[in-house]
């Protein structure tokens, strides 16, 4: 237990988050290895089942980013994927799963630093509370 | 016959434990099924039906076929000691026999194990059925239309009758009249064998047993309603397989998979991999022909894209298909789709409206 | 009360101003009812309206029926409150049009939960059913019992507000407008007093007997996708076993799929033949969605469901600052 | 007791593209180890069940003829999640096989026959199984027609087989395609239509039809119309399947299940069936 690391998967949306990654690579701004990252065109495109199976194949930790309100490319994307998430949050906090395991953010292209920033606070949160083991498929028994 | 006081019954569960895997009606959570159990204790005894099937026993809803990894493929595990089942109800013995016919046998290539179903054989072929002679059937009962009988006996190993504080066991297969042999010769063995005299207690059953045995026979009999004669349903339900009485039949059949799951007889089921890079299982899944992605291909035809036709299916292929591979309907009226159906389709009703049916097509 | 309704329904379908009416009939099982589609004047004496009709008959507006709607036929539904918020779900979210519904509201005193009344009965096989004036008699052999309905309502009757249609074409008696009740979120304010592993333990306990026959969904009048997400198999994106991970995001994901769109009718939860607890994640999801975004299911066609539309101003509490 | 659930190892030989798309390949696997082999006995027109581990199976009627010893061949049109993973696999890949499934075109009938193959698209597979068998057992048939069609060019399967059975005068083999296109020389039309066009005799004649449901559904009156009895005209029927030892249910037809009675039946026997096909 001692060597666990979690592993994080980090949905960025392709025109905020992911570019403030990039801009994080570029300015060789360090963060967490942790991270296994999905680019998707928009947080809009989240599906909630898309968080549900990361945690079932074992994933300890999800993170969904995307544009600040009022920046997406797509106009309102980011907004309707808001409402999607306000009711998953609660929800899966409600069943029992740490609210930690779950989290989002909203990241723009020039937040290079920013991106970091979340990257070693869900890290951090995420190794605060164990691997996970709710909702996790049992295939390596 | 043999009588088994029921002051003693916990022993007899106890000792049967010891040889066998024993499986009875055991009720958690207000609903029931066929669970292991070490002691008469957890048995509930008062359940006409359990809420799940029992096929589960020998079928599980989900079952590993093998595993593999880097190195192949590994077979699961056999199973160990036998499996004894204790009081399945005559139609649900019935049905486990109906189940044998598909996965126990290789119809279309007689002699070919390579046929025969491994996981369920390694199972049923085993196992000792006590079967449990129903006194009080349900209304939603109906076996008496399909040949079967609230005391019938058929296909079990050993038949039990419940006559108030005795259990009344009447061998029937080779298999349980070897076991009841030895259970008498055990009960008149001496204490040397301490744990099995105590738990064998059992008697020759009196000629007051035998009586109060039929008298609770013909009880139960008569509670039933006389059935209607389905001599003929399959060839009649194959004459009107393309007439309208299937929309009116299925108006409000929703398609979901409730009377397949519970149903003792059903037995379609899916394949499929579960793993993760080079590790993982294959497993087999129970499925149904109400769900409309089971006979959906890749190319997005599907032969039964209708709610109607999907309803039509189950019903031809317990009444009239399976009649026809295997002489008798895929169907022993234990009720439970009857029961747990959420928009109370009666499959009695269904039949009775085919029966009546006078339009093109039928005879 | 049924034979004004049975009088309507008769000259509505003479009148030729519905094709078919969907409604209940008694059903071949001593408690139950069983929807029933009426498409001419001498078969509408078959309708039954009582606690039994537990079936939200709003579902065949989009299944079969929905051919006839369609075609531009128009169709009655016989509903209580939680039904005709389905239609009205339907109307907002275009599945049906307004103009093709005839929506027949009935009074309702709640319908019966066939688990409780079994439990009550202790075994022993109900034949007989009767109500009246708030009590239910059952008989059966040595069987004769009379108690409170409330004892035996589904637990999504209890908790209702709106019992009686709000958006309707012809009632039958006089409608009730909502009522506040304090048992509405009384189960989730008892669930959510527990700890995380305590809510995560009753949740496996509930989720462990499904038996992945999706009665719930197929009675859902909210779930009328032509394919739902658990029958995709190209990608298959959710396993098909009974194993609690699989079964419980199954009903995670249908549930945020019927957030904001449950009208908590319980239809699920008495179809459920494992008798799992559903209600309880769909009344935490609707309270979210009444809490955040002020939106009701059901109760006004003309709104925009909640899940379809957001304000740029909302509070994002729970996104990381 | 041996468990027909557990598939048996075949190591990839070659595989060869078969159209400009790349939707279809052609696999050709032995076994890894002998002794299955040898246990392997098929005829024409059975199926195996193709099995790869941690993706799951899909039938595939087996492409090779039981004359051809060395190895196994299937031909793969790439339509879902498994089909694409068996495109991807690699020569020198294992994979699994159960098999051999189902029935198989009654060649013992057949002998002393005209036999008249119609086919069409990628289901031609088990139909070069059989051409293949009875060219290898040539003196056991009489005249042997076969009447082929593809969308274009592009889609025949085994073009260069194809090419030499043309060149042979104890087969007559005939070519269409749906439209026509610069360089064809062969037939151009639809199946049905060229059926009827040619109008092979029915003459102590026996014929095989595999394609596409559209077509098969086309050519059957056709060959009603030319006069050919249901008893002498066969059919491979498909489903989805599973298991393939007639268990599963999935992919059952009237009191039939495909793999099990099937796939190949006579028209007769299709008759019979409730539920059309």
């Amino acid at each position: 237990m001692k060597d666990w690391q979690p592993k994080i998967l980090a949905i960025l949306c392709n025109w905020c988050s992911y570019a403030g990654a990039d801009l994080a690579g570029v300015s060789r701004i360090q963060y967490p290895p942790n991270i296994r990252v999905v680019r998707i065109p928009c947080s809009g495109r989240v599906d909630p089942l898309f968080i549900m199976k990361s945690l079932q194949s074992g994933f300890d930790g999800v993170l969904v980013s995307g544009c600040h309100p009022g920046d997406c490319h797509y106009l309102s994307g980011n907004y309707v994927a808001r409402r999607r998430f306000a009711i998953l949050k609660p929800l899966l906090e409600f069943i029992g799963i740490e609210p930690e395991r779950v989290q989002f953010s909203w990241i723009s292209a020039g937040e290079g630093e920013r991106f970091a920033e979340v990257m070693t606070k869900v890290t951090n949160d995420v190794k605060k509370i164990g691997p996970a083991k709710r909702l996790v498929k049992g295939v390596q028994k | 016959m043999v009588r088994l006081e029921k002051g003693k019954f916990d022993d007899f569960i106890r000792s049967l434990a010891e040889d066998y895997i024993v499986y009875a009606a055991v009720t958690t959570g207000g609903k029931s099924s066929f669970k292991v159990v070490a002691s008469a204790g957890e048995i509930d005894e008062g359940r006409l039906l359990t809420d799940r099937s029992p096929k589960e026993i020998f079928f599980p809803h989900s079952e590993v076929l093998f595993e593999y990894d880097e190195d192949g493929i590994r077979e699961t595990e056999k199973a160990g000691k036998p499996i004894a089942v204790w009081g399945l109800r005559g139609c649900d013995v019935k049905s486990l026999a109906m189940l044998d016919k598909v996965f126990g046998t290789a119809r279309q290539m007689p002699d070919n194990e390579m046929f025969e179903d491994p996981y369920w054989k390694r199972k049923y072929d085993n196992s000792l059925i006590f079967g449990l002679a129903c006194n009080e059937p349900r209304s939603s009962c109906f076996c008496n239309w399909l040949g079967g009988g609230p005391h019938s006996e058929d296909a079990s190993d050993i038949f039990v009758i419940d006559a108030g504080d005795v259990f009344l066991m009447q061998p029937v297969s080779d298999k349980g009249k070897a076991f009841i042999g030895k259970m008498t010769d055990a009960a008149g063995a001496s204490a040397q064998d301490e744990k099995r005299a105590a738990g064998a207690s059992v008697a020759k059953a009196s000629g007051a047993d035998e009586k109060k045995a039929a008298e609770l026979a013909s009880g139960a009999r008569a509670m039933m309603a006389e059935p209607p004669d389905l001599d003929g349903l399959d060839e009649r339900l194959k004459g009107i397989f393309h007439e309208d009485i299937w929309e009116e039949m299925s108006a409000k059949c929703v398609n979901c998979g409730a009377c397949a799951f519970v149903c003792s007889t059903c037995h379609c089921f899916d394949v499929q991999d579960e793993g993760k890079g080079g590790k993982g299982k294959r497993i087999r899944i129970w499925d149904s022909c109400m769900f409309p992605i089971f006979t959906r291909e890749a190319s997005g035809h599907n032969p039964r894209p209708l709610s109607r036709d999907r309803f039509k299916q189950r019903v031809m292929h317990k009444y009239s298909y399976f009649v026809d591979n295997y002489g008798e309907s895929l169907c022993t009226g234990c009720g439970r789709c009857v029961i747990v159906c959420p928009v109370g389709v009666d499959i009695r009703e269904v039949i009775k409206r085919v029966l009546s049916f006078e339009g093109k097509g039928a005879r | 009360m049924i034979e004004e309704l049975r009088e309507k329904v008769k000259k509505l379908l003479a009148g030729g101003d519905v094709e078919l009416v969907i409604g209940w009939e008694k059903g071949s099982q001593p408690l139950s009812s069983t929807p029933v589609f009426i498409d001419s004047p001498e078969e509408a004496d078959r309708l039954v309206f009582d606690s039994t009709c537990g079936n939200n008959p709003a579902v065949y507006s989009t299944k079969d029926a929905r051919r006839l709607v369609k075609a531009g036929k128009k169709v009655g539904v016989v509903v209580k409150g939680c039904d005709a918020r389905s239609l009205s779900l339907y109307v907002a979210e275009k599945q049906v049009k307004r103009d093709n519904i005839v929506i027949i509201g009935v009074p309702c005193r709640g319908v019966l939960d066939s688990d409780k009344v079994e439990e009550l009965a202790g075994g022993r096989e109900v034949l007989e059913y009767s109500e009246q004036d708030g009590k239910i008699t059952v008989r059966g052999k040595d069987l004769d019992l009379t108690f409170d309905a409330k004892d035996v309502l589904s637990a999504s009757c209890l908790a209702c507000i709106y019992p009686d249609a709000k958006e309707y074409d012809i009632f039958i008696g006089e409608a009730r407008d909502g009522k506040p009740n304090k048992e509405q979120n009384a189960a989730i304010d008892e669930f959510e007093k527990l700890s995380s592993e305590e809510r995560w333990k009753r949740m496996e306990e509930i989720y462990s007997k499904c038996i992945r026959c999706y009665a719930c969904r197929n009675v859902c009048p909210s779930c009328y996708c032509n394919e739902c997400f658990v029958d995709q198999n190209d990608p298959q994106w959710i396993g098909k076993t009974p194993e609690i991970t699989d079964t419980m995001i199954f009903h995670i994901i249908r549930n945020l799929h019927v957030a904001g769109r449950c009208v908590e009718c319980g239809a699920c939860e008495r179809a459920c033949p494992m008798g799992l607890d559903l209600l309880l994640l769909n009344r935490k999801a609707a309270r979210e969605v009444e809490e955040r975004f002020g939106y009701v299911t059901g109760i006004d066609s003309g709104e925009k469901p909640a899940m379809a539309d957001f304000r740029e101003d909302e509070k994002q509490n729970f996104i990381m600052g | 007791m041996s468990n027909t659930y557990i598939p048996v190892n075949m190591r990839v030989e070659t595989i060869a593209v078969e159209d400009k798309e790349k939707a279809l390949r052609t696999f050709d696997l032995v076994f890894v180890d002998e002794a299955d082999g040898k246990r392997f006995t098929y005829m024409p027109g059975q199926f195996c069940e193709f099995s790869l581990l941690g993706k799951g199976e899909s039938p595939f009627g087996i492409a090779s003829s039981p004359t051809e010893t060395d190895f196994l061949r299937f031909t793969v049109n790439r339509t879902g999640s498994v089909t694409n993973e068996i495109h991807y696999l690699r020569e020198g890949d294992t994979v699994g096989i159960r098999g051999p499934l189902g029935n198989w075109y009654p060649v013992e009938k057949f002998k002393g026959g005209n036999v008249v193959i119609i086919g069409g698209g990628f289901a031609f597979t088990t139909l070069r199984s059989l051409i293949v068998y009875m060219l290898e057992h040539r003196q056991d048939y009489g005249d042997l027609t076969v009447i082929y069609g593809a969308r274009n060019p592009d889609l025949f399967l085994y073009k260069d087989e194809l090419a030499q059975w043309q060149k042979r005068d104890d087969l007559t083999l005939h070519l269409t395609i749906d439209k026509p296109v610069e360089g064809w020389t062969g037939m151009t039309g639809f199946v049905p239509a060229v059926v009827r066009e040619l109008a092979p005799s029915t003459e102590n004649a026996w014929v095989v039809v595999c394609g596409p449901p559209i077509m098969i559904k086309f050519t059957l009156p056709v060959l009603a119309e030319l006069r050919f009895p249901d008893a002498r005209v066969y059919t491979s029927l498909e489903r989805r399947m599973k298991c393939g030892i007639g268990k599963c249910g999935r992919c059952n037809i009237g009191s039939k299940y495909i793999c099990i009675d099937g796939p190949v039946f006579s028209m007769e026997e299709l008759g019979e069936i409730p539920e059309t096909p």
